[in-house]
């Protein structure tokens, strides 16, 4: 198991926003959490990356406990995120954000940039542009690509269909198929929950901060609960039609 | 107004090494406000630390009389790393005590502001009470009063195209440059200097990156700290006293200066310190010392009214979002 | 009200207010010892009335004093008061103490105004400002001979008004002046040292104290100009040529309207003074030591002639007229001191040597 | 290093202290509307006989206790009550609060030696000018952001006190001297005997006017500050509270929902400008005469430490913290030369004590709580199980 | 609300609400806007769609006084709006909703929305201060205003919560309640529907078709085709700053260009 969830509570303030969650995801795995608004899929995110102190529970990576572990080490060891709203530096270049992904990284880095470059080549088109300044699509692929470069074993990422364009989600979950094929672990977190399970082999449906169901992806997609909660009933008929 | 075209040169000189050493001491707050957002209102105490330990050394060295010429340039290197590294301790230190437990507390910028005020009175009276009287061998009475330590060799003066440069302001006004330099590379160029600024721009995705906020928060403080021992060397070469306050209104100016140049920006510091300095002298010859801070406040809220984030704006942290 | 009950017994409170830890208690500290010899000398006696000097730190400052003096009047039902020290806190302090009838007799407070408010209960030993200014200005025209002079202050209540006295004082002898004012929290003078040098003078004169007095002969100096330095009773410690660096201070002159005199050479009275104060407190008498006994003799010879509510004593000091060390103690109805000589001393190292009276003392 | 955080006896005094002020609050929101007046009252009566000597031996060995009470204790409750309408209601941050407070000094003092005016006229004159100069200052700059404007009103702190300073028509550095007392409104003079007696408040003149009874202008002053609170909590319950606080939250967004927020930053200011003049005013009457060294620029920071000690925009938190910044140096005069070390040291431990303030807002609390303070999340980062920030939430 | 609900919905369609005529918007280099015309009638739902970076918030920024255009018009109800204050545009009757949601975090949801209804309130400083009976009637009033609004979207049992402590598809509805408070004639509405799910945006739909329905025109920016052809009256298409299409959401939904700028050749379903 690369990471396990076990049990976690997390709390904002006074609030309970995780009241156990659980959620295990295996090397080379696609892991998908959908779940309503505020059901605590960011907050997920957030803790296992050490962005939020756990009130109680276990976040095992490779086995190892890394609940004190401080976040930054926490990428060193391998774990990446996209976080929701981007968070690009909207001062530095589109390559200086790169280099941040690499900042920890003391090995080579030329040649992951190269691959970055690879699967987004509008970022190699404006290396030099600031951050800030790249509309939001662009800025997606920034942080996908940042989060790659930090080498991950498993990336996070939050929403990354978030404000796009029709046009450009497609292409994103296009990316992340590819990423995972070239050997990441992905754990993606979706409102999108259509082509969520579409890319993603098991599912995690949370709820108020609690996990309600876990499955093989294409059950879910399948499972006439899901589809009214989450999946919208009309969600086809209007489709753009073809060509 | 004559005494501002018969005494133009000196003026302007007089100007640029007061303006250098503000730049000095801005770039402290400059950093540690594009990094935390908070005025380091005990920065300018982190500068007078700086000062006793340039007096400190002088002492330790026996009080050179008189030193001129590359004898005196070594020394002031000497004297800025000692201050430097009094600073930047000290500055570390106050972070670690005053602002570290707010910060870990999420606590507002004015409450880490009041900390910072506290801080400052703090130190301000630990020197005037304790370390001066016990490091100078004061009666304790005598803490509060300026203490002296002349060294250098204040007749030599360089030559420029016709124009006098006495050779203290040459030395200000280098030395506080070439800092800047350094640091503005450093601060662009190197690794640590991207983990600075990207803290500034989002702490939180910054951590994403796998940079350690706490160490990036100690860098600014230890290199904002250093900065302003540097400036402290400058400063005692110029005016060779120093007492418990001396960062006072030094420290309102320096912030001014970086508010003026625009706050969080580097470049800014040195464009603000540099026109402030100028501006303190120009204005002190045409209305008279006396409104020398009149004037000063004056401009910078003149300036402010037409470029409402200083005259090179923002950009450790960049404003759009 | 303040109406005392004190001194009802046989012990009286006198007060002493003024700054004894800030930055210029170098000023303060001798005129403290001053009356604390003068009522340590007293009590010796055995007297049937004995007296308690009580210190209240002003810091030198206003806001502090007022407090301070309120306390002593309402709480410590003080008798009478020596201070406060400097001109600023006294015009805080003073219509205090005059509300709370308390009388009051400053060893060194020279501002002139402070006799222009037809306060009662004040009074002091000392010069005031008026008198040194003008002693001090022609001084400087007279004896120096200037034809420029460039005056500087410290924009302080005591330093502005000392400064405009010897502006005035000069310009009546035909002398031409400038001047300008510079920040006391500030290092650098720079700007007024360029218009300095753009004036050229003969001679600088500052109002104001050592502190900054010192740097600025330095800057002075290190910017070339080399005429003459002056100042007056702020300046006269030795600190100032301490301030100055190495030889910058030299030669400067300093005016005072009191006289210190170390080797008592004076009088027969300040022969003993200097040879009881440095037995007590091992120092050469300083500035204002000899104001501060003085101050304390009044109030002495007031209980000696049987008075001890405040109102008695200030009836008392109305009409006093007794010998005092530096000069005799009689005031006029202002509550101004009738003897008005105007020392100068000159910087020796680090020595303040005394050169004469002001009229006609000269330089060598 | 957090595991031990909820051990460790400060985290616990922090703990109490946080659950006892948050029971308080809980009690008072739920308060009857006749218990609130019931409290009211006390309160009242409590400030009448606060001079008293049996309470002065304690709270004040060293100074004058019905002056203390009066300045710098009232005169700073009334700064920083007037200070919170700009801080802690519209969120401006102002250092250079102290320029208000001179000009209702030197309001005071100008137009009762040279005019003649009495107390009564020149108050309302002083509260008017300086809510004018409020608004001069203001206008240019109330379009800077966050900490531009912080240094734009510590330069006009500093700008109006070295124009009193060489503006020699009003005195220079002399300042004014001779400034009058208001005039005696009665000689009325509470009963010497019995219960106020014993209270210690017999043979008071309470309206009689002098520099050595600090008890009628410490009435004086209880009565402005009880006429300000009252204004002052209207204002915050009212569309005008409201609007400071959208423009303290999301400016942009306050203007687009149609708070016209200049206006309204220029109200705050004004009003804040106004309650310092008053203080100014009424310090100055007493004072008998003013220097401009009494306007310091370490008087605008005291105050602003004042309302966030106690609590920023939380009237009751900002008197509790004025009291305190203003009492404090003076009961612990005993250590002489220590003191103003020790009142730093003192700022920085209640600082990290409860950043919070004292006595904080609902709003501030929550602020607080979800570490969006504004450090940005510059503490978020985890070490463990339970940091410090959580601690208060998560048992 | 109610005074325009009485006129029947068909005559009001065809009046212009809001008109840009020329609009192009710089900033530096950038072209955001370029020489854009526009037509919102009275009482429709219009949907402003494109890629990102198109220029779709702009348009709205321009609209409320955010930005001045740097050349062209903005005329709403007859008269000019560009370069007005952001307060004055308000209380013409333009309201809008923002992509991030900018609500003020730390006021309860009830203080949001009266900062809405505050917006036509008159009180000044001194009847606040003095608590003036006509200001206490204007709070009571706006209260009542406030109360039904949040009623109206679905948010009545969080009135007393703190803001930011609702659920993200709640801050949106306590958006739009606080944008009607201010009782505009055109709401704007800025990515809705953004981060909700497709149940959450059924739901959405049908408020904000209650809300043309109490009369008032919307002018909507959505990436969700579902919702966008679901409601929209009409359609019009920005890509890099300028109009690429505008007609009925079946005419746009065929329209080629619009498929390769901005839907994409759908490899499936939305
Ligand atoms: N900074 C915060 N302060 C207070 N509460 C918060 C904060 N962030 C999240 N919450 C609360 O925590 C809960 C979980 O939020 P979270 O952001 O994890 O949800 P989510 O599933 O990612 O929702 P979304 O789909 O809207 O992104 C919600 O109830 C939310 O209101
Ligand atoms: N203040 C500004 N300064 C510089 N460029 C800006 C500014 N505001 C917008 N832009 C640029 O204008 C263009 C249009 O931006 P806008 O926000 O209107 O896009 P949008 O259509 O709303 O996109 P999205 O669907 O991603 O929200 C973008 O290229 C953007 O970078
Ligand atoms: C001690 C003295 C130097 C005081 C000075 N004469 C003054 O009036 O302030
Ligand atoms: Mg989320
Ligand atoms: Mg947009």
């Amino acid at each position: 198991m690369l990471l396990e969830i076990k049990d976690i509570h997390v709390h904002y303030g006074k609030i309970a926003a995780l009241k156990g969650v659980s959620v295990e995801v295996d090397e080379g795995e696609v892991v998908t959490l959908i779940g309503a608004n505020g059901a605590g899929k960011t907050t997920t995110l957030k803790t296992i990356s050490g962005l939020r102190p756990l009130s109680s529970g276990q976040i095992l990576f490779e086995g190892k406990d890394i609940s004190k572990v401080p976040g930054h080490k926490r990428v060193l060891m391998g774990i990446g995120q996209s976080p929701e709203g981007r968070g690009i530096f909207p001062g530095m270049t589109v390559v200086e954000n790169l280099y941040m992904g690499a900042f920890a990284r003391k090995d080579e880095v030329e040649k992951d940039l190269q691959e970055v470059y690879d699967l987004f080549p509008r970022l190699a088109e404006r290396k030099n542009q600031a951050g800030g300044t790249m509309s939001g699509g662009e800025q997606q692929m920034l942080a996908i690509g940042r989060a790659l470069m930090t080498k991950p074993r498993v990336l996070l990422l939050d929403e990354p269909s978030m404000g796009l364009a029709p046009k450009l989600i497609q292409q994103i979950f296009e990316i992340i198929t590819e990423i995972n094929r070239r050997g990441t672990t992905v754990l993606l977190v979706e409102q999108n929950a259509q082509q969520a399970l579409q890319v993603a082999h098991r599912a995690y449906v949370l709820e108020t901060g609690k996990v309600v169901r876990s499955a093989e992806a294409s059950a879910l997609l399948n499972d006439p609960q899901v589809r009214a909660a989450y999946l919208g009933g009309g969600a086809e008929a209007v489709a753009p039609p073809e060509g | 107004m004559n005494n501002l075209f018969s005494q133009f040169w000196p003026y302007t000189i007089d100007g640029l090494s007061l303006g250098a050493i503000y730049a000095l001491v801005a770039l402290g707050y400059t950093m540690v406000y594009g990094v935390l957002r908070l005025i380091n209102f005990a920065h300018s105490e982190i500068f007078m630390v700086g000062t006793f330990a340039v007096l400190g050394t002088l002492h330790l060295f026996g009080m050179p009389a008189n030193v001129g010429g590359f004898a005196l340039v070594g020394l002031v290197l000497a004297l800025a790393v000692a201050g430097g590294v009094a600073s930047g301790g000290s500055a570390v230190l106050l972070e670690y005590v005053a602002y570290r437990p707010l910060r870990r507390r999420g606590a507002s910028r004015l409450a880490a502001l009041i900390s910072a005020i506290g801080a400052s009175l703090f130190l301000q009276q630990l020197f005037a009470r304790l370390v001066i009287p016990k490091a100078f061998n004061l009666p304790k009475e005598k803490g509060a009063l300026p203490v002296q330590g002349h060294f250098a060799h204040k007749s030599d003066v360089v030559h420029i195209g016709g124009f006098e440069l006495p050779n203290d302001k040459l030395i200000v006004i280098v030395g506080a440059v070439l800092m800047m330099i350094a640091l503005d590379m450093f601060v662009n160029r190197t690794k640590l200097g991207r983990g600075i600024r990207a803290t500034a721009q989002d702490p939180e995705t910054a951590v994403l990156m796998g940079v350690n906020i706490d160490r990036i928060v100690t860098a600014t403080f230890a290199l904002g700290g250093a900065m302003a021992g540097v400036a402290a060397a400058l400063y005692m070469l110029r005016f060779e006293e120093t007492r418990f306050d001396v960062g006072f209104l030094l420290g309102i100016k320096a912030f001014t200066a970086a508010v003026l140049g625009g706050i969080g920006n580097l470049r800014g510091a040195l464009v603000g310190g540099i026109v402030l300095g100028l501006i303190e002298m120009y204005g002190a010859a045409v209305f008279g010392s006396e409104w020398q801070n009149v004037v000063a406040f004056s401009v910078l809220v003149l300036v402010l009214m037409f470029r409402p984030t200083g005259i090179l704006g923002e950009s450790l942290q960049q404003a759009r979002a | 009200g303040g109406k005392s009950k004190s001194g009802g017994g046989d012990s009286v409170t006198i007060g002493f207010m003024g700054d004894l830890t800030g930055e210029n208690s170098g000023l303060v500290i001798p005129p403290k010892q001053g009356a604390q010899l003068a009522i340590d000398q007293y009590n010796a006696t055995n007297p049937k009335v004995k007296i308690t000097l009580k210190t209240y730190d002003s810091q030198g400052k206003g806001e502090q004093a007022v407090p301070l003096a309120k306390q002593a009047i309402t709480k410590d039902k003080i008798a009478g008061l020596i201070g406060p020290t400097f001109s600023g806190e006294s015009a805080q302090a003073d219509p205090v103490l005059e509300e709370g009838k308390v009388p009051n007799i400053s060893s060194s407070a020279t501002n002139a105004a402070l006799a222009t408010h037809g306060w009662k209960f004040w009074h002091r030993v000392i010069g005031n400002d008026n008198v040194q200014g003008s002693g001090i200005g022609e001084f400087i025209a007279s004896s120096l001979k200037a034809k420029k002079v460039f005056i500087i202050d410290d924009a302080s209540e005591y330093g502005k008004p000392l400064a405009a006295t010897v502006k005035s004082t000069v310009e009546k002898a035909g002398a031409q002046t400038s001047g300008d004012s510079i920040d006391v929290q500030g290092s650098d003078y720079g700007a007024t040292v360029n218009k300095v040098k753009a004036f050229n003078p003969d001679a600088i004169f500052f109002g104001g104290y050592y502190a900054q007095g010192g740097k600025l002969i330095k800057q002075l100096r290190e910017g070339g100009v080399k005429a003459r330095f002056l100042s007056g009773d702020g300046s006269l410690d030795k600190g100032l040529a301490q301030g100055a660096g190495g030889t910058n201070a030299d030669g400067s002159v300093i005016g005072c309207p009191c006289l210190i005199d170390p080797s008592g050479t004076a009088s027969a009275a300040s022969k003993k003074f200097a040879t009881d104060y440095k037995a007590k407190f091992n120092a050469d008498p300083a500035i204002y030591s000899a104001e501060g006994y003085d101050a304390a003799t009044a109030y002495i010879s007031a209980i000696k002639a049987g008075n001890t509510t405040p109102e008695k004593i200030n009836d008392y000091l109305s009409k006093i007229d007794v010998p005092g060390v530096s000069k005799e103690i009689k005031f006029s109805s202002t509550g101004e001191p009738t003897a008005t000589d105007v020392y100068v001393y000159q910087v020796k190292g680090d020595q303040l040597p005394l050169l004469g009276n002001a009229k006609n003392a000269t330089v060598k | 290093m957090n595991d031990s955080t909820n051990r460790n006896p400060l985290a616990r005094a922090r703990d109490g202290y946080s659950s006892f002020s948050d029971s308080l609050h809980d009690r008072w929101a739920s308060a009857p509307r006749w218990a609130r007046w019931v409290v009211y009252l006390l309160l009242i009566v409590l400030a009448i006989i606060l001079p008293a000597d049996g309470i002065g031996s304690f709270m004040s060995p060293y100074t004058d206790w019905p002056t203390l009470l009066f300045f710098p204790i009232g005169g700073y409750i009334l700064l920083a009550i007037g200070l919170n309408v700009v801080v802690g209601q519209a969120g401006l941050l102002d250092l250079g609060y102290v320029a208000f407070f001179a000009i209702g000094g030197y309001a005071m003092a100008m137009f009762g030696t040279k005019a003649g005016w009495s107390f009564w006229e020149i108050l309302v004159v002083g509260v008017l000018l300086s809510a004018l100069s409020g608004i001069l200052l203001g206008a240019p700059t109330l379009r800077l952001r966050g900490d531009y404007l912080a240094i734009v009103t510590l330069g006009f702190g500093e700008i109006v006190r070295i124009t009193a300073n060489n503006t020699n028509y009003i005195g220079g550095p002399n300042g004014i001297g001779g400034i009058p007392h208001p005039p005696t409104l009665t000689e009325w003079t509470i009963p010497d005997n019995g219960l106020f007696d014993a209270i210690g408040i017999g043979g008071v003149q309470p309206f009689k006017y002098g520099a050595l009874d600090g008890k009628p202008y410490y009435y004086l002053m209880l009565l402005l500050i009880v006429l300000v609170i009252i204004f002052a909590k209207r204002l915050e319950n009212s569309r005008v509270g409201r609007a400071w606080a959208s423009i303290r939250e999301d400016e942009d967004a306050a203007e687009l929902m149609g708070v016209p927020t200049f206006k309204f930053k220029l109200a705050a200011f004004a009003i804040g400008a106004a309650i310092g003049g008053a203080s100014g005013v009424v310090y100055a009457s007493q004072a008998v005469s003013i220097i401009p060294t009494n306007f310091p620029f370490i008087l605008s920071a005291t105050i602003l430490a004042a309302v966030v000690l106690g609590g920023s925009g939380n009237l009751p938190g900002v008197i509790l913290g004025a009291f305190l910044v203003a009492w404090i140096p003076e009961r612990i005069r005993g250590i002489q030369e220590y003191r103003v070390l020790v009142f730093g040291a003192v700022l920085v431990a209640l600082m990290i004590f409860r950043p919070e303030g004292l006595l904080p807002s609902r709003r501030r609390k929550a602020e607080l709580a979800e570490g969006e303070g504004g450090m940005g999340s510059m503490g978020a980062e985890v070490g463990g199980p339970v940091t410090v920030g959580a601690g208060e939430g998560a048992e | 609300m109610s005074e325009t609900a009485a006129v029947p919905a068909e005559k009001r369609v065809g009046t212009p609400a809001l008109e840009l005529r020329g609009i192009t918007m710089r900033f530096g280099g950038v072209v955001a806007i370029n020489d854009l015309n526009l037509t919102i009638n009275e009482g429709e739902i219009f949907a402003l769609i494109g890629p990102n970076g198109a220029g779709k918030t702009t348009v709205f920024n321009v609209v409320t006084g955010v930005y001045r255009p740097t050349e062209g018009q903005v005329l709403f109800a007859g008269g000019r709006i560009d370069g007005k204050k952001r307060y004055q545009v308000t209380k013409r009757g333009v309201a809008r909703t923002f992509q991030n949601v900018r609500l003020f975090h730390n006021m309860s949801a009830m203080e949001n929305v009266l900062v809405g209804t505050d917006a036509h309130h008159r009180a000044g400083l001194a009847s606040a201060a003095l608590g003036l009976p006509w200001h206490r009637r204007e709070e009571r009033e706006g209260r009542e205003k406030a109360r039904e609004l949040m009623e109206f979207v679905g948010i009545s049992h969080r009135m007393e919560e703190t803001a930011k402590n609702l659920p993200y598809g709640d801050q949106r509805r306590l958006e739009i309640a606080r944008a009607l408070a201010t009782d505009p004639k055109l709401l704007l509405l800025d990515e809705p529907a953004a981060g909700m799910n497709p149940t959450e945006k059924e739901q959405l739909q049908g408020l904000i078709r209650k809300i043309r329905d109490t009369g008032r025109t919307v002018l909507l920016i959505e990436h969700d085709m579902s919702l966008i052809m679901g409601i929209s009256d009409r359609i019009a298409v920005l890509d890099f700053g300028q109009k690429i299409a505008e007609g009925l959401p079946a005419e746009i939904q065929s329209n080629q260009r619009v498929i390769e700028a901005y839907l994409g050749v759908p490899a499936d379903a939305s």
